[in-house]
């Protein structure tokens, strides 16, 4: 309890100089949660993390007092139609104030013009597509993974000295061909040659011949650019049929359970991440992970720090909005933002309604099922 | 003046069944006509094939002289070819007007847009073919069972309905297959009288039966099949004493002799 | 040449996974006359029991798969006797046991993921005859091998079943005319559910195999095995074993030579085309001779 | 009150919309049903229309509400397409056919990217009045309810039933069933530009298993048997998980399917059945 004052206090002074204090009452926003679905096992984090959020915020009185903010929820599965939905009775909700949604891009692509024709200040969780935030009404806090990827590769290249890569590369999933491009680009300048690309569906489930593919061309190190399911099976298999050499993941590699099941196969593969609880350095992230291990019974994800992040970031704008905020006047206090103050990455600014988080962080699963920063071996 | 319906040297095998083998017979316009035959002589086979569900593998069909045999079934029943089946099928889900209103396809006279559109055309039409339908209804003795689903009549009822529905079509010919099949002596009497009407408004029919009696009593000439040939035509007292159809419906002709005795 | 020869290891082993999910698909087409939309999730449910009798209760792996492939059968049963035998009962038409199969699907589906607690697991390493085997410049994983054998086996043993026993004689009896088959003594019940239970553990096997193959043991296993079993049922003809059996290993060296040498986008088209073309150009011939149903 | 009033309207108009939408996917579905054929090509027609009319609209600058007829004609002439292909098949093979080309569909709109902007998907800044959803469903009924009643309804009855016997009293049966096709076609076309309309944004994914579902879905729960089935199981359809999801989140999918197993052999014509009502009808005299 007694952190949560202190931070609260912190970030009272930091962030309230002009801003008239906030008329007490409830101030709601909207969270279309995909807690079924293709996607649920990210969706849940996503919700827990801004429940937590929202009861860290109330507790510390972080709005001032009788002032609270409350997540309502409305589960989506998913789906684009059902997240419109649920995001129209948002917008015809008068004591909603905000909306925050989105894990798969092309829900939120949808969403995005619907909010911003109603003035609904909209704030992106999940998806990583570039180019949806659209300030002042559209933000997203999810850090674009696509800078971090080329970070990471050539860090990686810089270690091991590959001579040739190949690039596993889910061919019908634009976000992925976006950063394989820029990372290749990169490489290629950095004089590592491509040895080929092997295309892979996000719905393929046997890669048996693809890692036969890829490890045809004899490269020195191959290169994952795909969704979470592929780039498992590629790393299983690629290991079965013996290949020894670097493989560089993404960010998708993060959550433990795939550490649970590759085991062996996946430890020491180098790949980027945002947030890892394992990693916690600043004081906010190691409340973060003991609060929220305590409330749900596991460990935070990524997904469950983009959720918290969420709401904090609403929150901040309510607060400088002051005032009796309305759907207009907490936008243009959104807008203002230059960064997300309470944040468990040591740092978040935003740069056109998108966040960033400062560095890059390159870690791997440790034997033992622990993410650790990597080691910089092959 | 040529027959109505002329048939030559039609052939038609599934397998190496030979179902139908090089039969010929004529229908005269205007008269009731028979097609007798033990089971398994080919009988129905002849009916798909006049009708056009099955296409014959060698053979001519003339209709009043004009070759129907490669016609689909649809061109076939608008050149006036229309038929009943030997089990009866109706549409499930429609009333018995509307079986025959189905019927009455090709007396639609509107165009699928001036119906859309309700035009006064086509307003005009849809009465015309209702009124139709409800007297041949009225012809067939069923008037009164219009707006009932066919399906909860009874089986006598059922075929009645079968027969205006054919007659929807305006045919030149109606192919009656077993007309009186499950039926007993008073209501194969009643069909037999509707046939006769028929005849005398116009229709040629062309009917398979069973019943001997009933050939015998309503159809002005007979043709007897076996193994898918042509027996005999003529006059229905001419084909029951000839010996090929005695032998063909009782056996051998000592145990026809035999039967007889033991009548 | 090493590497052409390796992914014809690698399509055979796929396409023995169609195949032996065709194999039970077309065996409830052919008999019952349904089709099964829901075929894939008895190959997930397998792969979800098998999963489990390894990593809760430690069975070792060939017990598990037999476990996997008996769940498959029981709940193949099960979704005949809820799903189908009331339309039977009533005399429904094909299109309803397709809609109630499309049904079983969403209900089965949505458990499994469930089950599997909304991901992907595979069975650990360890408990499976994992290594490679190299058979001079050749390699395939031992598992690969295992499972060209079991598809073989499981062609020739129900080829056998069905064309040479009393029982196939009866499940072929059912499949042209079930009242004809109940007057001539075969009883249509015992032969309907035997038919589903084996259908049931055919494609169990498939998704045992499958699972180990792919280290994917979820929900998707079965989907992506629906698909093109499917597309293996219609090229392969539907009531013959061998058919399908060829038709499921020639898809899986298609689109893996596909993959390697065109393009993998031009993968699925080049299936579902195939799926298509031989729709159209066999009509007849896959249907058998429904002689005058066309008017 | 009138606040009250208006913010359930604009809570509830999106899913209006959506069961709209459905519902012309529904009755593209029973256009063809009710001559038989059991076709999953809605997918495709509507896919035909919500790409093709959306560049209409951003290349060519048509102005949106001319832009629904046109994919109506997209979806029309591509039905009529498919229709020469699939009617040489009997009827199960056709449903096979169909599904195949609802996969062809997928990887088309992958790959035709220049059409459907291919993985990044297609963004969709249309706006229309929302009047425009209702009165096209109403234009859609209109249609539906004079074809039921004209000669084609009939026929297209007779053919489903028996199509050997509607030949036989001259129903030209391949005819018939190619009008259907076409008319499925522009009422799945226009349904897909409406879904357009709705999304703001199209992905390969858009057109593809969830649009089959819901269709059969909704007529199996409405009825294959009278147009007015496919709109009832479509509200139906579009508004229950809305409740379902109030009462067991968790298990809302599962719901679905057992609803569609229990309708399907407890009410196995839907809610809507015109059979039941004519022998009622006749048990009441």
């Amino acid at each position: 309890m007694i952190r949560y004052l202190a931070a609260g206090a912190a970030l009272l002074l930091a962030a309230t100089a002009e801003a008239a204090p906030l008329a007490p009452g409830t101030y709601t926003v909207g969270f279309v949660s995909e807690v079924t679905g293709p996607v649920a096992f990210a969706g849940l984090s996503y919700l827990h993390g801004a429940t937590l959020a929202a009861a860290e915020i109330n507790d510390a009185f972080y709005l001032g007092s009788g002032v609270r903010i409350a997540v309502a929820e409305k589960n989506s599965g998913s789906d684009a139609a059902r997240t419109i939905q649920d995001a129209t009775q948002f917008i015809a909700d008068r004591s909603v104030i905000a909306v925050t949604c989105c894990i798969l891009s092309a829900v939120a692509a949808s969403v995005k013009p619907i909010t911003i024709n109603a003035g609904m200040p909209l704030v992106i969780y999940g998806a990583t597509m570039p180019g949806l935030p659209a300030p002042p009404l559209v933000y997203s806090m999810t850090v674009l993974p696509g800078p971090k990827d080329t970070a990471t590769a050539l860090a990686v290249a810089g270690a091991v000295k590959p001579k040739t890569v190949a690039y596993f590369l889910a061919a019908d999933n634009d976000a992925f061909k976006g950063r394989m491009a820029a990372t290749r680009t990169a490489l290629e300048a950095a004089h590592v040659t491509t040895a080929g690309v092997v295309s892979v569906l996000t719905s393929d489930t046997d890669f048996t011949a693809a890692a036969t593919q890829a490890m045809g061309m004899n490269p020195d190190a191959i290169l994952i650019y795909t969704t979470q399911a592929p780039a498992v099976g590629i790393i299983a298999a690629l290991r079965q049929r013996g290949y020894t050499a670097t493989i560089v993941g993404n960010d998708v590699l993060s959550p433990v359970s795939v550490f649970r099941k590759l085991g062996p196969a996946v430890v020491g593969v180098p790949f980027p991440i945002g947030f890892s609880a394992d990693l916690a350095a600043t004081p906010a992230a190691r409340d973060f992970v003991a609060a929220y291990t305590a409330q749900f019974k596991t460990a935070p994800d990524i997904y469950s720090a983009q959720g918290y992040e969420a709401i904090w970031f609403i929150a901040q704008g309510l607060k400088a909005a002051g005032g009796t905020p309305t759907r207009d006047s907490l936008a243009a206090a959104l807008a203002a933002q230059k960064e997300v103050e309470h944040n468990v990455y040591g740092g978040e600014p935003i740069v056109g309604g998108q966040i960033d988080t400062t560095g890059t962080l390159i870690v791997a699963w440790s034997p033992d099922g622990r993410l650790v920063p990597w080691s910089g071996a092959p | 003046m040529t027959a109505l319906l002329a048939v030559e040297q039609l052939g038609k095998s599934f397998g190496g069944l030979r179902a139908v083998a090089d039969l010929s017979l004529e229908v005269p316009r205007g008269c009731v006509a028979g097609l007798m035959g033990p089971n398994g002589a080919g009988k129905t086979t002849v009916i798909n094939l006049l009708s056009g569900l099955l296409r014959p593998d060698h053979g001519h069909i003339r209709l009043d002289g004009v070759p129907i045999e490669a016609l689909p079934a649809h061109e076939i029943a608008a050149r006036g070819i229309a038929r009943t089946y030997q089990n009866v099928r109706l549409f499930a889900g429609l009333t018995a007007l509307e079986q025959v209103i189905a019927g009455c396809f090709l007396q639609r006279g509107a165009s699928l847009l001036a119906s859309l559109l309700g035009l006064p055309a086509a307003r005009a039409a849809q009465r015309r073919v209702r009124a139709r339908a409800m007297e041949l209804l009225a012809q067939v003795g069923m008037a009164a069972r219009a707006e009932q689903l066919a399906e909860t009549l009874s089986y006598g009822e059922q075929r009645r309905i079968e027969i205006a529905r054919a007659l929807g079509a305006e045919p030149r010919l109606l192919l009656l297959d077993e007309p009186t099949a499950g039926m007993n002596a008073a209501e194969s009497e009643a069909i037999g009288r509707l046939v006769h009407r028929l005849r005398d408004s116009g229709v040629t029919v062309l009917m398979v039966e069973h019943n001997v009696r009933l050939i015998t009593a309503f159809c002005d000439r007979v043709s007897v099949m076996n193994f898918g040939r042509a027996l005999v035509h003529g006059t229905p007292a001419a084909c029951m004493a000839h010996p090929g159809v005695q032998e063909a419906y009782f056996g051998r002709r000592d145990d026809a002799a035999r039967i007889q005795a033991l009548r | 040449m090493a590497l052409f020869a390796d992914q014809l290891v690698n399509g055979c082993a796929l396409g023995a996974l169609y195949a032996l999910f065709a194999i039970g698909f077309g065996l409830v087409f052919a008999t019952l006359g349904i089709l099964n939309a829901a075929h894939g999730t008895y190959a997930s449910a397998a792969a979800i029991a098998a999963y489990f009798a390894v990593d809760a209760l430690g069975v070792p792996f060939p017990l598990a798969l037999l476990l996997g492939v008996a769940a498959a059968a029981v709940l193949a049963l099960a979704v005949d006797q809820v799903a189908f035998q009331p339309l039977r009962a009533q005399g429904g038409g094909m299109l309803g046991a397709l809609i109630t199969s499309i049904a079983a699907w969403i209900v089965l589906d949505n458990l499994a993921d469930d089950a599997t607690g909304h991901q992907s697991l595979s069975f650990p390493l360890s408990s499976y005859p994992s290594g490679m085997i190299h058979l001079g410049a050749i390699a395939f994983a031992r598992m690969q091998g295992w499972t060209i054998l079991a598809m073989a086996a499981v062609t020739v043993a129900m080829h056998l079943l069905i064309r040479r026993s009393r029982f196939g004689a009866a499940m072929r009896a059912v499949g042209w005319n079930e009242a004809a088959a109940a007057l001539s003594g075969v009883n249509p019940r015992a032969v309907v559910s035997a038919t589903a239970l084996l259908a049931g553990a055919t494609s169990g096997l498939a998704g045992v195999l499958g699972a180990v193959l792919t280290q994917n043991v979820s929900y998707t296993l079965g989907e992506g095995l629906m698909l093109k079993g499917f597309a293996a049922v219609v090229v392969g003809g539907y009531d013959d074993v061998r058919g399908a059996a060829v038709a499921g290993v020639a898809l899986g060296i298609i689109e893996v030579m596909t993959a390697q040498y065109l393009s993998s986008s031009l993968r699925d088209g080049i299936t579902y085309a195939l799926l298509l073309g031989f729709l159209l150009l066999r009509p007849r011939g896959l249907f058998g001779s429904a002689a005058f149903t066309r008017a | 009150m009138a606040n009250t009033l208006a913010d359930l309207w604009e809570a509830y108009r999106s899913t209006l919309g959506f069961a709209i939408v459905n519902a012309l996917f529904g009755l593209s579905t029973y256009a063809v049903l009710s001559v038989g054929i059991l076709s999953f090509a809605t997918v495709t027609y509507a896919a035909a229309g919500g790409f093709i009319g959306t560049q209409l609209a951003l290349q060519l600058h048509w102005p949106t509400l001319l832009v629904l007829p046109a994919a109506a004609v997209a979806g029309a002439a591509l039905a009529w397409l498919a229709a020469l292909i699939l009617l040489r098949l009997d009827s199960h093979w056709m449903a096979l056919a169909s599904l195949a080309l609802v996969l062809l569909t997928r990887v088309v709109a992958i790959n035709a990217t220049g059409l459907t902007g291919g993985v990044s998907g297609l963004s969709v800044p249309l706006f229309v009045p929302f009047v425009v959803m209702p009165a096209l469903l109403l234009i859609a009924v209109l249609l539906f309810w004079r074809l039921g009643a004209s000669w084609y309804g009939i026929a297209a009855r007779a053919v489903r039933e028996d199509a050997v016997v509607a030949a036989t009293i001259g129903i030209p049966a391949r005819r018939i069933r190619m009008l259907a096709f076409v008319i499925s076609g522009a009422t799945g076309g226009a349904g897909g530009m409406a879904l357009a309309l709705m999304l703001h944004f199209l992905s390969p994914d858009t057109y593809f298993i969830n649009v089959a579902f819901t269709m059969i879905a909704a007529v199996v729960l409405g009825g294959s048997y009278h147009w007015a089935g496919a709109i009832i199981g479509a509200l139906v359809f579009t508004v229950l998980p809305v409740l379902a999801q109030a009462v067991l989140p968790a298990f809302e999918q599962v719901l679905n399917g057992v609803a569609l197993l229990l309708i399907m052999i407890f009410l196995p014509r839907g809610l809507i059945d015109p059979r039941q009502w004519r022998l009622r009808r006749v048990r009441a005299r």
